[in-house]
């Protein structure tokens, strides 16, 4: 099994996941992160001084997938998450030596 | 209409007397004329309380803009720091400082009758008693003050030291020299003729300079100036409480200023339009300014340039003109964000301002209201009020200077670096402003 | 008892006259019929300045409501544009919108004296300044309103144009029709016996329907409706500041129904009870509606229905008993929720359903207040009622949307797409609302 | 000066004579006497309702200390218990509660006369109005004790249930005995000479007694106590509006105790003073005791301890000295750290403190009123204190404690422990108070 | 070493991190998170409409473990955080190749 | 390419950001947490009751680097993050497999 880790853009979130319903995938976890990259931070006002914020508000989504099915996911997320402009994200893939459901104990590939 | 009454044992039957109810006089001319004083003491009672409600009630606005303009791990300290300010600060100025402030002086130079509210006896006039409530709510807003000024590094136990000595001392002892005269004292800057109506210097400015000289003694908070003498800006946390607490500042002040007639009569009216146009002209300026100098409408200025506008009204409230009140605001919310601008720049760290919006914009508006004097310019008025504002900064300044640096060197003024970077409110109290884990439930 | 005085100038020595303190009447009658009136005037002063202070801490609720049913990405400018909008309006409507509002009329449309307060002059009757005190409360009202509907995707420097549109023209103009005979005005809608005591219609529904054409210029937020048609919420940020919010709403209208007798006297009594019976009614209507439909007791809903309830007991709450007033909450309450649902049906997108509770229940208190009169139910009463409705809907709604049509064709009413997804903070005031990084510290 | 009036019909004109506007009386001694009443009873109005919009905020207060001392996933439940015991409260008092506590009596035990506000008749007296509208916010306020102590586990619908009860008979029927005379009751408890100014015992023993019953009848949350019998804190969410609740309460009790006047007279003057002084001695003593016991100054004990101070000076606000205020507030702020512990200790859950602040020191309030009265010390009297007290507790934690059996053994108190684990807000209201993902935007 | 990554149900953090307690387990890093999976969000309402959660909140935990000890602190985390019921979350077993201590310099097993 | 997973004091993160700026390290990710481990939390006080905080704040940072580059930013942060004290954190090294850039669909280690 692979992990595949993906950092997006906070709003691609929906398109994200609508796309990849389309391709029956079961599951995924997402939390908040901040990122720091080429895509610079803003610089924000506080009282009359500028400052420089680094990171940038990112969604981080972590999707275990079996080992065949792990191209056309990532394609899938590459393609709905794309706008085109610098900050877009990364897509990270991991390997995953078992998953196991808590529920049932069940393992492998069919614990996703 | 039946009412409560006080639970009068029949020893004190005198008072009766003195709060016979209006509502049945007899028809003789003299009682009669008794009977509607009675009503205009009734109404002067029912103002100034009411007044005093609503300058209590700022408490709250400073809380909540100071808890807003600081970091969330100091939080439960701000907290603490408002509320004990204000109920050591009502203990205090009730055993010692309203004494000072108001009492009849053997020296000249403060008072010293009438401590632990001794000028009343149960049966007697309670004027005292409305007139100590209307005073204690300002007292305790000088001290609060400068809790913005200190934020986010001071001893809790130390700051309960300053809040008392200001509430005891500080600021009751340069009050009776400008106020002295509303009840037993008689100050010699009010002699002068020095114009403070409800207090841009003696509440603002004392309150402001005091900070000032804790902000010095202090020293920065870790992070705030970088080793290349850059200002690196450490946000707070939570902006609409921030305004939220200016709101309720803004209300506050339609107790403090109109309230200083502590009587209810046609004055009030001017001096409510005169408070709200100031505070709307500095909100405007303050606004403006910031988007000249930074390309945005900055909130933090904005909501400070209503304070100033405020803070700076408070003197002249009542004798200048709207028409001048509002270029008294337009200017105070030009000077405040000037202001701050000037003590990041020399490396004082005040984060919320408090010097900037009470120190400066006190002795601004303690100026203005010599200048746009509606009776007309007066170079001895400008004159007397020059003099008072560097009276006070001297004062207010000299002596926090002195008792922070006392402090300092005794029980120590400042946390442990660790501790303020793990913030105060687990170090001082044990705690956490947002203890819950699941803040934010489900998306 | 020695009070505070003004600092008059000798030449302005009249004034002390007229302020006389009612205190020491001589005993002839006339004298002392006027000191009678003097006190009774001072209480007049007192009631409806502090409720002036209630009304204007309503900004603060607005403020939180709004941003307590918007996203966290636009809070900053959400307390920007209720700050601003009071701010300004205060400075708008002293320069224009007063003088138009209770100005002599030259032509019978609208008051063409009394800009810039000049109606006081230093040593004039003071009233001027307490009337027009309380009005600049309920002109930001007006203009407050119509945040809420346009929140989360315009442009702050274009709010700001029609924010001081608002206060100087529109909201003033329509409130000459109906309340101009208060000062020097003379309207044409009340000398038909249009009943609108505290503005359910002069108020609410003016700011109700100019914040309806402001929602359909502006168009939805992005993500609001789908493709298909369906309505998709977007549930806002912070729930117990809304309900804070309401809580403060709430005892604002205690100043803004029965302060509008701008005397005190026992009117207010009824007023009082009317009002919170119309509230409590409106609030648990809407819980129940809300409970029927969805099947849960909705709390934005719940909250919707207090504000709609006191929105439409704002006309009739000097003419209708206690009993009618429960009716006319009850109303209230279920319209609130149908109306919600309504306005997203024909997909106008309201953020915190302010043309629901402003404009629809605005229109409903309107023909309330005929309906329900205590002198007796008249046709022709109902009738001008239902005119005075008609009117404010074309005057506001038309000349509103003209306003945001220029606007949005000459500087632009809409943020761009991108800043509307970063949120409105960043892009349009270079902040955030909640800056700070560990907001949850620890666990 | 023109103002509005009530709009009022022909054949009601009677109403005209009875509100003269005391700015013109005629010459005449008799009438002279008349227009002075008449004033008099103006600023009573005022004052009256003043104060009751004062006690009204004490509902946002409330709101906040509670949501502040709770978990974010009841935060929605929470504001929903405390609109709707204010909402249906209102509705309650109206149509049964009022004419129970302060009709005529046919039985001496509780009044059967003044329903649905059936004492007023349009052209009437509106007395009974104003002295409703300060009543009926006494009662939200002992309604909505009860709401923190059985926050997050108890039923929404059974808790409406229960408010329905407490508004409509538990508290007018204890309010009758110690009260009633107010109006047209006659209590037999007021009759021995109790003394229960403003409600200690009236409005916050009783609510604090309901609550006690109901947090036993409930049972702990889960999680509170372990299986070894040791005590586990559930920490609130969000501090800062906890103490933003008590600066409203705060604030509200100077409408509470002084207000309890329903009239403007000199007397406010000390129960202002003694309510300040007692808040700031309770706050002080709780921090103080905390101190000692845990080593650092808690906030959540100081904050509480303020209220317990106020809670503890509402019976005696009229008839103790300033002095004596001090002492019962300190009592009061060490006597609410003991019964934290104490309710703690014998497996009460209690998430605010509601029985400790408004049972506890309700008690020792009453009993304080006693001891210090001004009038002398007298045995007869702290006995009649002593059995008010005993009366209280018996009637409110039996009356509650049957109330809420019968609500668990039919529609049920209690929610499900998965309902409960999840939190209320969803359960019961399908909502998430802070619902926008994105709640820390950026770093 | 193996990285434990768990997804469980809140309110099951403490009988895990009991139950990790008994098995003499150092450490571990907890994250809020949302769940996206079988078990279906609720529906909520807001001002009158109704909208599916389709995010679950949910608990990660992350634990390294040495490679022996892998498999008994799976089963414990199986066992303590099961409830039956759908959504009581996944455990996934990702290698790791080195561990450090920070503080120390520690490195591999000892690092834990 | 490895992903160097760093569990730190929050203070931290400025010193670390600016020691990885220095060795030219384009991007990471940032996320809070809690931290269960040697490092007890504190006991806090709430209305009486004393309780123990068992999880500590704490920063997580995921770095991706190419396999030649992991030794020396693994040193940088070591460096840069100590403080010598109980709790200070841990380095984790885990494998990636591949990593791509959503924007561009750059692959493998020009993707970072
Ligand atoms: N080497 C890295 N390791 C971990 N996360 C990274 C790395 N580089 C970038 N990221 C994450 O990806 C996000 C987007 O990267 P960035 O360089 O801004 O733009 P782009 O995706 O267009 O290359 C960053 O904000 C950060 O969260
Ligand atoms: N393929 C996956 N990859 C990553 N996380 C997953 C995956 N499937 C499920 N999860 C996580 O596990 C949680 C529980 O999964 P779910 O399908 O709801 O129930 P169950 O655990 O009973 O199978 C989800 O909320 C999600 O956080
Ligand atoms: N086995 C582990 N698996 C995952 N995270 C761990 C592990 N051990 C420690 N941590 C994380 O590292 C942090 C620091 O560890 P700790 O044992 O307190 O101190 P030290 O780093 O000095 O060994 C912990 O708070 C936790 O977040």
């Amino acid at each position: 099994m692979k992990k595949i880790e993906v950092i997006i853009k906070p709003f691609k979130l929906e398109y994200v996941k609508a796309r990849l319903a389309g391709l029956d995938i079961q599951g995924m976890t997402v939390s908040e992160v901040k990122g720091f990259g080429r895509q610079k931070g803003h610089s924000e006002i506080y009282r009359g001084a500028e400052y420089q914020v680094d990171f940038v508000p990112k969604l981080k989504l972590e999707i275990v997938v079996p080992d065949n099915r792990a191209e056309e996911v990532v394609t899938a997320i590459m393609e709905s998450a794309r706008t085109g402009e610098i900050g877009d994200g990364k897509i990270f893939v991991i390997p995953v030596e078992n998953a196991l459901r808590i529920r049932t104990g069940e393992e492998g590939d069919g614990a996703l | 209409m039946k009412i409560k009454t006080l639970v009068i044992p029949p020893a004190l039957g005198l008072l009766a007397a003195a709060t016979v109810h209006a509502a049945e006089p007899s028809a003789d001319p003299a009682s009669m004329a008794n009977a509607i004083a009675a009503v205009q003491t009734h109404v002067d009672y029912v103002w100034t309380l009411v007044a005093a409600a609503l300058v209590f009630f700022m408490q709250a606005g400073f809380a909540m803009v100071e808890t807003g303009f600081t970091r969330a791990k100091n939080a439960v300290n701000i907290m603490m720091k408002n509320l004990m300010d204000f109920a050591m600060g009502t203990l205090f100025y009730w055993a010692v400082g309203f004494g000072i402030m108001f009492g009849a002086s053997a020296t000249g130079w403060f008072g010293t009758t009438g401590f632990f509210l001794s000028d009343w006896v149960p049966g007697g006039d309670p004027w005292v008693l409305a007139f100590w409530m209307f005073q204690v709510v300002f007292a305790a807003t000088a001290a609060t003050i400068v809790s913005g000024a200190m934020a986010e590094r001071t001893k809790f136990s130390s700051y309960l030291i300053y809040s008392a000595v200001l509430s005891a001392l500080i600021y009751p002892v340069f009050g009776s020299w400008a106020w002295g005269s509303l009840f037993n004292g008689n100050g010699w800057l009010e002699g002068l003729g020095f114009i403070d109506f409800a207090g841009s210097t003696v509440v603002h400015s004392i309150g402001g300079w005091v900070a000032l000289a804790g902000a010095i003694v202090l020293g920065p908070r870790i992070g705030k100036f970088g080793k290349d003498g850059s200002v690196r800006p450490i946000p707070g946390h939570n902006l609409p409480l921030a305004a939220l607490g200016v709101f309720i500042l803004w209300l506050g002040w339609f107790g403090f200023n109109p309230g200083s007639t502590t009587a209810a009569n046609t004055d009030i009216a001017m001096i409510f339009v005169n408070t709200n146009l100031a505070a709307a002209a500095g909100a405007v300026a303050a606004m403006i300014t910031a988007w000249l100098k930074f390309d945005k409408p900055d909130v933090g200025m904005s909501l400070n340039g209503a304070l100033a506008g405020l803070v700076a009204i408070t003197a002249g409230c009542a004798n200048v003109s709207p028409g001048s009140s509002i270029i008294i605001g337009l200017i105070a919310g030009v000077l405040v964000v000037l202001s701050v601008l000037f003590f990041d720049r020399i490396k004082v760290d005040d984060p919320v301002g408090a010097v900037s919006v009470h120190g400066v914009n006190g002795a601004w508006g303690t100026l203005a209201a010599g200048l746009f004097n509606m009776g007309g310019f007066s170079a001895a008025v400008v004159g007397v009020q020059l003099l008072g504002i560097a009276v006070a900064f001297a004062w207010a300044f000299g002596t926090g200077f002195i008792l922070f640096k006392l402090i300092a060197s005794t029980v120590g003024l400042r946390v442990t670096p660790e501790e303020e970077m793990e913030g105060l409110d687990f170090g001082e109290h044990g705690a956490t402003a947002y203890p819950d884990f699941q803040h934010t439930s489900h998306m």
